[in-house]
């Protein structure tokens, strides 16, 4: 843990996941106040940094993240529809990341008891890329991932 | 002599890995678009528009304060239901063949007292803050005809004249590239990059085409009318502007949508 | 201006002339004709000029209106053979005899679209946009299909003097070889400067471009 | 003051399926004008649903959503006739709220 924060702190620029949950409200205790925006966490610009920053608190990869109704190739970057289901018990939160976009983070949703741990939306890539689906659930974290192709449409003039 | 037969195999069994690759490859890229715009159909922004041409058409507008009431898109003044599938048609009262969006002019123009310059000002969004009036209204005027057979009246004396200088149109070559609309659209199952081309020579391919406008189209976030359709082909023919309203958009528009007839009108529609 | 349109208004005669033998020339009726000609005058009287697309574009060239006029029905094979004559005989070849540029600005060309639209800066170089409707190299999945696939169009053919002399006539002016083809004449055109030629030829012939892996 | 949004709320089984779409430019801050100035960026930072009250949905948005951004989600409960609120703010804080009725 130590060891990676120190690393994490000297190669500098970057932002640690660890960082970006903190940010995001997902590492304290109790839901994060409803009109908090959490700049940090959106201006995250790597995600090797993210990734090299995983180390004991790292995201176990979960194969109870679903992606529905998300093609493998979007034939726009403008619109990229993204559909998640968790099956993890006490799925607290979704989050949409995309590793090549500007800031990686796309979107971050809290999710009540009573409400389905299954949503879709649409979002931009700038590119192809990996899109990960982060959950955390009973203070956890899992993630899945899946590349999403972006083609040139149309004429291309 | 057998080393050379067993390269030569080895190669012939390589091209054809790559053949079979590069083939599966292209199918699945064609699956997966297909995947992809299925997935965008649940939830289309064009909904967007036709709320704010609801919102429009039942406002009193222009210096006159009248709203679309009295305007009349050839199925009776204020009728909106259905009228877009029996568009272009004749208006006796303005003594030429019309579209929906000529006609919506000519409204605001001879109805609400608008000058022409003012509507016809924005005639298509910028993707950003300049909103067209005109698309908006097109939005919800077509919205209404969703599920309505396309019945142009292409017998009568005036459609049926533009919808044969439409078809001349439709195979004119001109412009640096040698490009006519049947280009592109003159052929079964081709396509640009990846974009499907329908064939509008042929009826079924007319009419998945012309029901599927207006539509919000994703790489621009904009709702787009067949005017705009008509002006942006041509800009990608290399041909100058086409002018909104102006014969030539009528007779195209006239010659599409009368080989749509007889087919559900299915828009706005969302589209790369 | 008013030259060119009468002298290619009289080549297009001829043209038809050739099968039809008649003063109608290419049309099925009168009527016809009359439609067309009124289609092109209307036309040109609902476009405005903008950016460098002025309203010359649409005048045509006799190869234009021939092909205009047998678009929706079969192209008589003398009318053919006419237009592809032509054509021949617009082909340039360059002066130092070199038709094989760098692939790698071949490919570059190849994969844009932009030139020539009124949107377009006339100060950029256009490209061939030749991917909007042929395959090209494997690595591209997002290729049209109104053109054949080239992919491994030199290997296939051999990478002989017929073959980038082919290539060449073929990007030059594609009508010399196939009658009212729906592929622009870059080169007749002056879509495409000489250099922009060799090196989208190259990326067709060249062993060592992808199309030929 | 921002367009309205368009919201549908439906019994399904034991749940209530809402789907939204907003009118939202969602620039990113990255593009460029003719000019080539920077566009700022503009986006919907904070998206709330509630039931009755009871919070059953609370999104944070970065500029990656996309333009007038759709969202669709399933909570249990909910009657027809019910209404379901939505409210979104943007980081220049302007913000919309409407309301649906349960079909």
């Amino acid at each position: 843990m130590d060891t990676t924060r120190r690393h994490a702190l000297k190669t500098g620029g970057g932002v640690t996941l660890l960082t970006l949950l903190a940010a995001a409200g997902w590492l304290k205790p109790g839901e994060a106040a409803a009109e908090d925006w959490n700049k940090a966490a959106f201006e995250t610009k790597s995600m090797d940094e993210t990734m090299k920053a995983l180390g004991g608190g790292a995201p176990a990869t979960s194969a109870d993240i679903i992606f529905f109704s998300t093609p493998d190739i979007a034939e726009n970057g403008a619109v990229v529809p993204i559909g998640i289901t968790s099956k993890i018990a006490n799925t607290q939160s979704i989050a949409i990341l995309v590793e090549k976009n500007p800031n990686m983070l796309a979107a971050v949703f809290d999710i009540p008891a009573g409400t389905d741990t299954s949503l879709s939306t649409r979002i931009k890539m700038g590119q192809t890329s990996n899109v990960y689906a982060l959950v955390k659930a009973d203070g956890k974290y899992h993630v899945a991932s899946k590349e999403i192709k972006v083609t040139l449409g149309g004429c291309g003039g | 002599m057998i080393a050379r037969l067993r390269i030569a195999a080895a190669i012939a069994l390589g091209v054809t890995a790559v053949a079979i690759g590069g083939a599966f490859a292209q199918s699945s890229t064609v699956d997966e678009i297909a995947k992809y715009r299925e997935a965008l159909q649940d939830g289309n922004p064009a909904e967007l528009w036709e709320a704010r041409g609801e919102e429009m058409w039942t406002t009193p507008r222009g210096p006159k304060r009248v709203s679309f009431a009295t305007c009349d898109l050839g199925l009776g003044p204020g009728v909106v239901k259905g009228a877009y599938a029996a568009l272009p048609r004749y208006f006796a009262d303005a003594k030429s063949v019309m579209d929906l969006e000529t006609r919506l002019v000519w409204c605001m123009v001879n109805q609400q007292g608008i000058s022409e310059g003012d509507a016809t000002k924005i005639k298509f969004g910028d993707g950003s803050a300049r909103r067209s009036d005109l698309e908006a209204l097109a939005a919800y005027v077509t919205s209404q005809s969703r599920g309505v057979e396309m019945k142009v009246p292409v017998n009568e004396p005036h459609v049926r004249d533009m919808y044969r200088l439409g078809e001349q149109m439709f195979f004119y070559r001109g412009g640096t590239h040698d490009f006519s609309c049947a280009t592109c659209h003159g052929e079964d199952g081709k396509r640009i990059r990846l974009q499907d081309l329908p064939n509008l020579t042929k009826t079924e391919g007319a009419q998945k085409a012309y029901t599927t406008w207006p539509a919000y189209r994703v790489s621009q976030g904009e709702l787009r009318t067949f005017q705009w359709r008509l002006n942006d082909c041509f800009r990608q023919q290399r041909f100058p502007d086409l002018v909104f309203g102006s014969e030539a958009s009528i007779a195209l528009t006239t010659y599409l949508a009368g080989r749509a007839n007889g087919a559900p009108y299915n828009g706005p529609a969302i589209k790369r | 201006m008013r030259m060119t349109r009468i002298v290619g208004a009289a080549t297009a005669a001829l043209l038809c002339g050739a099968v039809a033998g008649g003063l109608h020339g290419c049309a099925t009726s009168p009527s016809d004709a009359e439609t067309a000609a009124r289609a092109a005058t209307a036309l040109k009287a609902s476009f405005n000029a903008r950016g460098q697309a002025g309203l010359d574009r649409l005048d045509q060239d006799e190869t234009q209106k021939v092909c205009s006029e047998y678009a929706n029905r079969p192209l008589p094979a003398s009318v053919a053979e006419k237009i592809q004559q032509v054509n021949l005989a617009t082909i340039r070849y360059p002066a130092d005899g070199t038709l094989v540029g760098d692939w790698k600005n071949g490919e570059k060309i190849a994969q844009s679209g932009q030139g020539f639209q009124f949107s377009d800066d006339p100060k950029v170089l256009a490209g061939a946009n030749c991917y909007a409707c042929h395959q090209l190299t494997p690595q591209e999945l997002s290729f049209g299909t109104i053109g054949p696939s080239l992919y491994r169009f030199g290997k296939v053919r051999g990478f002989t003097d017929e073959t980038r002399k082919y290539a060449w006539g073929k990007v030059y002016n594609a009508d010399a070889f196939a009658a009212c083809s729906n592929m622009p004449r870059f080169g007749h055109s002056r879509i495409l400067t000489e250099q922009q030629i060799r090196d989208v030829v190259a990326l067709l012939v060249d062993p060592a471009s992808p199309v030929n892996q | 003051m921002a367009d309205p949004m368009k919201i549908r709320a439906n019994v399904v089984g034991d749940s209530t399926e809402v789907k939204v779409l907003m009118n939202h430019e969602m620039e990113t801050g990255q593009r460029k004008d003719a000019q080539g100035k920077t566009i700022p960026a503009w986006f919907i930072q904070n998206v709330k649903v509630t039931h009755n009250e009871k919070v059953v949905l609370n999104a944070q948005w970065g500029p990656a959503v996309a333009k007038n951004p759709f969202l669709s989600f399933k909570f249990k409960g909910g009657a027809k006739g019910d209404k379901v609120k939505i409210t979104w703010t943007d980081n220049r804080n302007d913000t919309r709220t409407d309301e649906a009725t349960i079909a």
